[in-house]
């Protein structure tokens, strides 16, 4: 990402920014996130497929916020984050420049986020094959399959909210589960404590998920918990029509239409 | 380009000029009308009276067999053809049931995906963008356009055109140099329906309408719709009889006006097969 | 064996529901005794952890009940409620919990036969269904042994 | 006591585990789920797993587990009853297929429950577990051991160690501890007598990366250094590295009440959280990730081992495979080395 | 420290009947935190009352439970004998034993045990709740009435009469609205102008109203009792101080023809201009858009004639800023325009009219000076014909309602033309007659019989012209729908009343909602017609929905009546139900995040952002703050809430956390 | 099961005093006399107190070991524990663990001056070593009690402030924040710091104890520093968050320390050695 690496460089030379959120190499075939902040630090940029961690998360980061105006590489998972955080004024024009990197891997400046929206609209939130697999396969079991088969796969899970952590949208300083008055949430994990936890999470998401599944690639023990997630959205668009982030829209849950359908009401 | 056609019947019978003056002016335009193949009546306006599952299958039929042919836009130049065919998408739109049975019915894929233009649509869409300069010999006569009642009703489903005092022909001809006259039977029945049954009532239905044009000094009734036009045209004995004069405003369809105006040759456009005798 | 009482709790808001409830009872109109009332303000407020919580105490069926749409005391409380359950619901789904054990309905002030036959309902049917025991076993209720590893 | 050596043949390792099992013992063993590998009461042989380097979770559950009870309580209007959990119902488990490393952990994490008061729930449950470890015949680029003292075939920590003498190969077992000898003792037909084996050919080579004397004392004069900014910058404040950890040992103590029920559990918690050490005021003592992480490492390489004169890290990785945003601690400890202060 | 007191009433047989009340108190009293339980047969009684007050005093109670009937009916009660007691009312909870519990169960165990069920949930959620205070809002004491037509001037008048200010505001040059454009009223045809014109004269003259006309609201902030509205004075171009409405600029203005809107078109008007004689202010705006000098730069005869030199080209728009503590809407509504019915020709036929329109041909005030003459030629109409429902109950134009004046005006205008064409035709084309009103049924029958208006039940489908004539045609559904012709002079619609374009606009500005049709929506169809759902914001007049004048001056009057109301508190007093962001020490503050979706869930624009500065005015925190003047306490926020920030308070995550627990647990 | 750590006594809530708004003081005692007869403590020490079915809590012992037979604890509403204690009557039965912790060395003070600081609801911790030095008076010199609170409704331990003032071996001066004061103070008004400085307490052969908000222990060292006080003869305790008490859960690690073991009573000297995270 030569023009990646020049801009980063013309930007935190010039001092618009104060650091510039990209890619490295990791460990071994990995790659992390990279706050770039001298300009020769620029040239450890890079790009390419393996790069899915979900930057955004480090856009309401206090100790990367604090540093000043920011500049993210961002894919369009990345992009839609941002523009979901600025409708919930969490960042906005003046503390976050987007550098956008197209699904062609070319590189491309945004202004504003205005201008970030009207770009990621242009793409409709896809559902990978896989996952589309699995939740099929999950849509043809029956209730008590169901069950059992979250119960399982949530059982494992010992709580160690990298999920919450690796998630954009999870930038709340107090998450519902650290409230105590009461303790909706169990604190310890154990299978209820477990359900709970995550089927608080999907709904907390709902609508404002943006399918990136940077919380399935966080969980250290491989729990489909993105399949929750986009179950929500998949339901969210067959009830209340598609939702794209958007900087003004209305939140799909934190609104109504007087003609919401529903069948189960009597 | 290449545009569906669906004729229906009278365009293959009663009103051949009618299919000859489209066929020719979409010609002039480098537009390739594209029969639909193995088409079949659209049903109208009887079948719906009778059985509503049947008066969809049919129109389905057709809207499947463009599909089958890989048609995305078709163009209807019948006013009955299209108010059918559009009702029928509008309906199995709504409901997947009726969706599925008609489907059944026919054997034939049916996914609504044929955009179904009327002879104006189409006009509107791919010619008179590129009128500019095409106007050799502006018709310029007063005409009066007249809509019938299929061609901007209903209009929740059609979503053409003012229901009452429809407009788009009438800026169409402004286009092809004519003087569209301000008049009150734009949207009046001509009394199609009845057209066999009591022809008697068809010379005073329409005779009211040809009346009120010459009235109001026009030179030519500008059309749509087959059915109007045998019935304005065909019928002139009755209508003469019934306002007790004789009228000679001939009726035009509104391709073989544009034709004229673009100085068409007068047989392509099937101008020789009227009963009142074409003089503009 | 005694045959199976099934526990029934129910969320009401307190103008529609609770009111309706109330007229069943000026109504002297008999209904099943399983049921307990919370009273909400508006269903708006209604937490769906709450739901989770009646079942993890031991619930056997849920009533979650509210105005009318457009008949909300606060105009659009139950508008929100209502987008609420249908994601809370089909999550819900998604997970194997029984939906069939919860029952969403509008009673107004007016409905208090609709009340008695919405509780009536939700009974038998959650009699028929049976205690909720794939949710008891993992609340662990009523051991509530606190499992490990 | 000797270590005993035997050799097991390769065949012989599947009886073993059945007689074992005819003995009602409870296995715990490597078994895989969602591609993650992870110590599971196995209950036959041919579902554990062997060939991996490291397991995602270490075998510390079995000792001290994510959760457990420590009493049950019950009120009522004449008074209350507490009853505390019955250690003899902690069931004996063979924890199979132990690395070395986490073998060590396990010694580590005692020093944690035993420095100074006794976590006799702690010692208890691993009173009652028998080591099985299995020397690595291979390792990552995240392996370390041998940086912290510890090596591929290190039998610390295990009662019986086994080692795979070539690939597809028979066991050398050594048998270190009376537990490890009373298995023998179950099978002793299936532990043949045998001449000196060169165990060390057989074991992954893993480089020594850093020398943790001297990290030690290089953290000592390390606190305010903008190492621990930069290094934890891109750390999301997870407990992922805490719950892999085979030494980590923090933990929370809560209550679950229903009506005059309930019983009060430990579960585990982590030092990355923000909220494990802040206030109900609102004062967080340590309110920056930068100071959560220099936490965690100073904590397994300075304090522990100047207080319970044990390191915190016993080299296995962990927390550098399971980290979302692929911290490396190996990494970042070399970087602290080569830092001048 | 809990010490709660349990009180089981017996309500005669209604509860005792079916549930063991002392078993109920029994089982209770062994409760945690119950100090006091006791069964009696009529707690609300003076004695049961008594009760509970002297338990309170004596045990020290710090929370009561009454266990009887619906809280819906004796909370209050309860609650303010505690309140005497000196325990504050809040700590108050009702167990509904009896519309719950004993009406509907039959005798049994199991109404027992859900009666004690029913307590238990409550003696847990009562130890949760805390002392509240009623909520004091201050009010002030200024109404701004929106709208100078029949029913805003009525509601000033009422309100200032009662000895409060009131701002009226109106957005044309003068007061009156349509009510000043009419001839004669139904059903006593006494003559419009006659009766209003006294009104807007004491309008003006009133020391407690203020009057800004050719002013709009340009927003509004705020919430009951104390609202901040800012309003724009559009500029007249004029110095009202100076000018004596000597009128010598308007009849020396050159521009003359631009059509009179107070004539709706039918007369014509200079540049500058007074809408009419009677107009109050009686003042002249410049019309910028037609004026020559705005348009070409020069002219300036107005400010040539004027004797006090008051013409003011350069002024600017106003805004001023007003602090009120009541709203009275009264914007009115307006009529379908052309266009709206291309098959009846209007537009293109000059004598096809509005109803409104042939006002101000019937009146004396209007171009014809009160001739019904018809607009193409000024011949009087030897044939005319009315057309009730011209939109109106037409769900095809989309305006299904009725508008509700038209057959009372139509029944006049046909009864004022056969007054004064002799030997005229008149025709009425209707759908029903709908004449329900003291007078009403009788004034059409009038018409009718007495001045033989043809009333003729059926649709006009279209109208053309023919050698002059225009042409009706329609149908007779009395008749078999017979097709009938009618060859008339002129035709006047009676066009839908339809609520004002940009309605909407102000709606959001008042934070109101409207139907769908855009008419103001009142807070209940029949129980609140004149307040909205937004506290302190009342109705009046057609602005709500199509109104005639003697219900427009009642509901004016009714929303006055709420307004003084109002106004004679000092503080409004509210049940503090209401939503509380949490706060905490610095450096936290609060849980909040402040993603504001809280914001787009609240139904009263109750919750604003707060931002929290540092000393040196830099922002460090935006969190959401409730008004707790505009919360009403839904509670809808609190469910919403991810952090769980909000909380509301006798609902609180504790309490209702508490009961559900309870009821499956217990204690 | 005597082995397991975590096991609170089960203690009765003999008494219970309202000391300030959301503060309250209990009386607790051993409900089996056999835990009563085994328990012992020394000033300084602090517990787990426990609401079961609610969790835990952290606070010193409030009362002198030289008082048998119970122990007091004084805490303020602040959290879930907190909030659940308060729901508590007398006679109720909450759990406790302890004590924990190291001492303040009462008996190396012997012979010297005593000094004691404390603002706002950090009185409590040091009541138990006032009490325990006043318990053994003889065997100090002077003893000065500086005490300061947001408002006059905010001061604790009212009746025994009122003892002290009385007592004529005990110098007590109490404050209040500007704007705190009551119509009828008749105490200091001011900022404690400020208070310290104005009174200059001798720092020859002195024990400075302080206790009290960050902020005021903030401003209130470099005082003493100036009143030439030694960082060895300045105790304080700190308040860490706690979960085990025990040296275990790791919550209360600071440096090398832990504060439920090495503390919660250290001296300057000590403090500065660790780092900035108490």
């Amino acid at each position: 990402m030569v023009d990646l690496i020049k801009r980063a460089k013309e930007l935190i030379e010039s001092s618009a920014v104060k650091v510039v959120i990209g890619y490295e190499n990791g460990t071994g075939n990995r790659t992390r996130a990279l706050f770039v902040e001298k300009t020769e630090d620029a040239d450890k940029l890079i790009f390419d497929s393996r790069c899915i961690q979900n930057l955004a998360a480090y856009v309401t980061k206090r100790e990367v916020k604090d540093k000043g105006k920011m500049a993210i590489a961002a894919t369009l998972p990345v992009m839609r984050s941002i523009i979901q955080l600025a409708s919930e004024f969490q960042v906005n024009d003046n503390n976050l420049l987007v550098l956008g990197i197209t699904p062609e891997s070319k590189l491309i400046e945004f202004e504003n986020l205005v201008e970030v929206e009207t770009f990621v609209h242009q793409y409709q939130i896809e559902i990978d094959a896989r996952n589309k697999e699995m939740l099929d396969r999950l849509d043809n079991m029956t209730k008590a399959e169901r069950w059992k088969f979250w119960i399982d796969e949530l059982a494992p899970c010992f709580k160690c909210y990298a999920c919450r952590a690796a998630c954009p949208m999870c930038y709340c300083h107090r998450c519902t589960v650290d409230f105590n008055q009461p303790q909706w949430i169990p604190v310890p994990s154990h299978e209820l404590g477990n359900l709970e936890w995550h089927i608080m999470r999907a709904i907390h998401l709902t609508g404002r998920c943006i399918d990136c599944d940077a919380c399935y690639n966080a969980c250290p023990l491989y729990i489909p918990i993105n399949l929750l997630t986009k179950k929500m959205m998949l339901d969210a668009r067959e009830h209340f029509g598609g939702y794209q982030p958007a900087l003004k829209g209305e939140h799909l849950m934190s609104t109504y239409k007087p003609d919401d359908k529903e069948n189960f009401i009597q | 380009m290449t545009l569906g056609l669906y004729p229906g019947c009278s365009l293959k019978g009663s009103s051949r000029e009618y299919a000859e003056s489209v066929i020719t002016v979409a010609k002039a335009f480098n537009i390739n009308l594209e029969e639909i193949k193995d088409w079949n009546c659209c049903g109208a306006t009887a079948a719906h009276n009778m059985n509503k599952e049947l008066s969809l299958a049919l129109p389905a039929r057709i809207l499947s067999l463009a599909e089958k042919q890989g048609l995305k836009e078709i163009v209807v130049p019948c006013a009955a053809c299209y108010s059918r065919l559009t009702m029928t998408k509008y309906e199995l739109a709504k409901d997947p049931e009726l969706k599925a049975a008609v489907t059944d019915a026919n054997g034939l894929e049916y996914t609504g995906s044929v955009n179904v233009l009327n002879i104006i649509q189409m006009l509107d869409k791919y010619i008179t963008p590129n009128l500019d300069g095409r106007v050799i010999k502006p018709f310029d006569h007063r005409v009066a356009c007249y809509y019938g009642c299929l061609l901007v009703r209903p209009h929740e489903i059609l979503k053409f055109d003012r229901e009452e005092d429809p407009q788009s022909m009438d800026v169409l001809m402004l286009k092809a140099g004519a003087t569209p006259i301000d008049w009150a039977f734009k949207t009046e029945c001509c009394g199609a329906g009845l057209s066999v049954s009591r022809t008697s009532s068809v010379g005073r239905l329409s005779g009211k309408i040809i009346g009120d044009a010459k009235d109001r000094g026009a030179e030519a009734v500008i059309v749509a719709c087959p059915m109007c036009h045998s019935n304005l045209d065909m019928r002139r004995d009755a209508i003469n009889s019934y306002l007790g004069e004789k009228i000679d405003i001939p009726v035009l369809y509104i391709t073989q006006a544009i034709g004229l105006a673009l100085d068409l040759d007068r047989k392509a456009l099937g101008l020789q097969r009227h009963f009142v005798k074409v003089t503009v | 064996m005694a045959e199976f009482e099934p526990k029934i709790v129910a969320f009401v808001c307190n103008w529609c529901t609770y009111a309706g409830a109330d007229l069943t009872g000026t109504s002297r109109i008999k209904y099943a005794s399983n049921v307990r009332i919370v009273r909400f303000p508006c269903t708006g407020r209604i937490d769906y952890m709450l739901l989770l919580k009646a079942f993890d105490e031991g619930a056997d069926g849920i009533i979650v009940s509210g105005c009318h749409p457009n008949d909300c005391h606060y105009t659009s409380g139950n508008f929100h409620a209502r987008r609420r359950w249908i994601m809370f619901r089909s999550l819900c789904d998604f997970t194997g919990i029984d939906t069939e054990r919860i029952k969403f309905s509008w009673v107004s002030a007016a409905e208090g036969a609709k009340w008695a036959d919405i509780v009536n309902a939700t009974v038998a049917s959650v009699r028929e269904l049976g205690p909720y025991s794939e949710y008891k076993k993992v609340a662990k209720y009523p051991e509530r042994e606190v499992s490990h590893g | 006591m000797n270590i005993d050596k035997r050799l097991v043949r390769k065949d012989s390792l599947e009886k073993l585990f059945d007689i074992l099992k005819q003995n009602s013992k409870k296995i715990f063993a490597p078994s895989t789920k969602n591609g993650k590998i992870s110590f599971r009461d196995a209950e036959k042989f041919s579902g554990i797993v062997t060939g991996y380097v490291q397991t995602s979770q270490s075998s510390k559950e079995v000792a001290f587990p994510r959760t457990e009870k420590i009493f049950d309580y019950s009120k009522s209007k004449d008074g209350m009853s507490v009853k505390g959990i019955d250690l003899k119902d902690i069931p004996e488990v063979i924890l199979w297929g132990v690395r070395p490393c986490d073998a060590t952990g396990i010694g580590e994490l005692s020093s944690v429950f035993n420095w100074d008061y006794k976590d006799e729930i702690y010692n208890n449950r691993l009173s009652k577990i028998t080591v099985f470890g299995f020397s690595c015949n291979n390792s990552d680029e995240y392996c370390f051991c041998t940086s912290v003292g510890g090596n591929p075939g290190n039998t610390e920590g295990s009662d019986i160690l086994f080692t795979q003498t070539g690939e597809n190969s028979d066991y050398l077992a050594e048998i270190i501890t009376e537990k490890g000898l009373a298995i023998v003792s179950l099978a002793p037909d299936l532990f043949e007598i045998t001449n000196n084996i060169e165990k060390n050919k057989f074991l992954a080579k893993v480089p020594v990366r850093f020398n943790h004397e001297e990290i030690k004392e290089k953290l000592d004069k390390f606190f305010e250094s903008k190492e621990w900014i930069e290094q934890s910058l891109r750390c999301i404040g997870c407990g992922a590295c805490a719950y892999v950890c085979p030494t980590c040992a923090c933990f929370d103590i809560q209550d679950e009440a229903h009506g005059r029920k309930g019983s009060r559990v430990r579960c585990w918690d982590s030092c990355g959280f923000s909220h494990f050490t802040l206030h109900t005021s609102g004062h967080n003592p340590r309110d920056v990730q930068s100071q959560r992480w220099r936490q965690r490492i100073m904590h397994k390489f300075s304090y522990m081992p100047e207080r319970l004169s044990v390191y915190g890290c016993t080299g296995c990785g962990r927390c550098s495979r399971a980290c979302p945003v692929d911290m490396n601690i190996l990494e970042h400890l070399i970087s602290i080395q080569e830092v001048t202060v | 420290m809990s010490k709660i007191g349990v009180f089981v009433c017996h309500c005669g047989e209604n509860i005792s009947a079916t549930v063991d009340c002392a078993k109920v108190a029994e089982t209770v009293g062994n409760y945690d935190g119950v100090a006091f339980s006791v069964d009696y047969t009529y707690m609300c009684s003076d004695p049961g009352q008594n009760l509970i007050k002297s338990a309170i005093k004596e045990k020290g109670l710090t929370g009561v439970v009454v266990a009887s009937c619906s809280p819906r009916m004796h909370e209050p009660t309860f609650r303010k004998a505690c309140a005497e007691a000196g325990l504050n009312p809040f700590m108050c909870e009702m167990a509904n034993l009896r519309e719950h519990c004993s009406w509907v169960h039959d005798k049994g165990e199991a109404t027992t045990e859900k009666a004690i069920d029913l307590v238990r949930i409550l003696v847990e959620k009562v130890k949760y709740n805390h002392s509240l205070n009623d909520i004091k809002v201050p009010v002030t004491k200024t109404a701004l009435v929106i709208g100078g037509g029949i029913a805003g001037i009525q509601a000033s008048l009422d309100i200032a009469n009662t000895g409060h200010k009131v701002i009226l505001i109106e957005k044309d040059p003068s007061i009156g609205g349509h009510m000043s454009q009419l001839s004669e009223t139904f059903p006593t045809l006494d003559c419009s102008q006659c009766i209003l014109t006294p009104r807007m004269v004491e309008v003006a003259q009133h020391p407690n109203i203020t009057l800004y006309t050719y002013a709009e609201l340009e927003s509004l902030e705020g919430f009951i009792g104390n609202f901040k509205a800012k309003i724009r004075k559009k500029s007249k171009s004029l110095d009202e101080k100076l000018c004596t409405g000597c009128g010598l600029c308007t009849t020396k203005c050159p521009v003359k023809k631009i059509p009179s809107e107070f004539n709706e078109g039918l007369g014509k008007r200079t540049a500058i201009y007074v809408p009419f004689p009677q107009a109050i202010p009686n003042k002249p705006v410049i019309d910028r858009i037609n004026c020559t000098y705005y348009i070409k730069g020069k002219c300036k005869v107005c400010e040539i004639v004027c004797p006090t030199k008051a013409i003011r080209f350069d002024q600017e728009d106003e805004i001023v800023e007003a602090e009120v503590g009541a709203i009275v809407i009264s914007t009115g509504f307006t009529v379908k325009q052309p266009d709206f019915f291309p098959e009846y020709g209007y537009g293109k036929y000059p004598d096809v009219i509005t109803g409104l329109q042939f006002e101000r041909l019937a009146s004396a005030s209007g171009p014809t000076l009160g001739e019904i003459r018809r607009p193409s030629d000024g011949k009087v109409p030897e044939k005319i014909v009315f057309l009730a429902c011209a939109g109106s109950r037409d769900p095809a134009k989309g305006i299904p309602y009725c508008s509700k004046i038209c057959c009372m005006y139509i029944a006049k205008h046909a009864m004022l033309y056969q007054h004064k064409v002799h030997g005229g035709k008149s025709y009425v084309f209707y759908m029903d007659i709908r004449a329900g009103g003291k007078m009403y049924e009788e004034f059409v029958r009038r018409a009718i019989e007495d001045d033989g208006v043809n009333y003729v039940r059926g649709r006009v489908s279209r109208i053309y012209e023919k050698n002059g004539k225009l042409i009706v045609s329609g149908a007779d559904t009395l008749l078999n729908a017979m097709p009938v012709e009618i060859e008339a002079d002129m035709v006047v619609l009676a066009t839908a009343g339809v609520a004002n374009e940009g309605a909407e606009e102000l709606a959001q500005k008042l934070h109101i909602s409207y139907d769908p049709y855009k008419f103001f929506a009142e807070a209940h169809p029949k129980l609140k017609p004149v307040e909205t759902n937004t506290a302190g914001i009342f109705l009046a007049g057609a602005c709500q929905a199509p109104r005639d004048i003697p219900e427009s001056v009642a509901m004016a009057s009714g929303a006055a009546v709420k307004v003084a109301g109002l106004f004679s508190q000092d503080e409004l007093t509210r049940e503090p139900i209401i939503a509380v962001v949490n706060r905490q020490a610095a450096p936290v503050y609060s849980s909040c995040v402040g993603c504001f979706l809280c914001v787009s869930a609240c139904p009263y624009q109750a919750i604003e952002k707060e931002e929290i500065k540092n000393r040196n005015g830099e922002v460090i925190k935006s969190m959401a703050k409730v008004n707790p003047g505009l919360c009403q306490g839904c509670g809808t926020c609190v469910a919403f809430c991810r952090t769980k920030s909000i909380d509301i308070q006798g609902y609180t995550h504790e309490q209702m956390y508490t009961e559900v627990m309870a009821l499956l647990n217990e204690y | 099961m005597m082995d397991n750590l975590y096991m609170p006594y089960l203690m009765r809530i003999e008494r219970i005093t309202y000391e300030a708004p959301g503060v309250k003081t209990f009386m607790l005692r051993f409900v089996n006399e056999a835990d009563q007869a085994k328990f012992s403590y020394k000033a300084g020490q602090f517990g787990e107190y426990s609401v079961y079915g609610v969790g835990e809590s952290t606070f010193c012992i409030a009362s002198p070991p030289t008082r048998k037979g119970y122990i007091e604890c004084t805490f303020r509403q602040t959290g879930k524990v907190t909030n659940a204690l308060s729901g508590c009557e007398e006679g109720s039965i909450i759990g406790f663990r302890g004590p924990y912790g190291n001492i303040f060395p009462i008996d190396e003070w012997k012979g010297k001056n005593l000094l004691f600081i404390a603002g706002g609801i950090a009185l409590p911790p040091m009541r138990c070593v006032i009490w325990n030095a006043l318990d053994m008076r003889e065997n100090f010199k002077d003893v000065t009690i500086i005490y300061g609170a947001r408002t006059v409704k905010d001061l604790v331990y009212k009746d025994e402030l009122k003892d002290w003032e009385l007592r004529k071996d005990v110098k007590l001066i109490t404050t209040v924040d500007p704007g705190g004061e009551s119509p009828d103070w008749h105490g200091e008004i001011g900022f404690v710091p400020t208070v310290v400085e104005k009174i200059a307490p001798s720092s020859k052969d002195t024990i400075a104890i302080v206790c009290g908000p960050p902020v005021m222990i903030k401003y209130t060292f470099p005082v003493l520093a100036k009143l030439g006080f030694a960082d060895e003869n300045i105790y304080t305790t700190l308040e860490n968050r706690m979960k085990c008490g025990f040296g275990k859960c790791g919550r209360c690690n600071v440096g090398r320390v832990y504060v439920c073991k090495d503390g919660p009573v250290f001296t300057l000297a000590q403090l500065k050695e660790l780092p900035d995270e108490y």
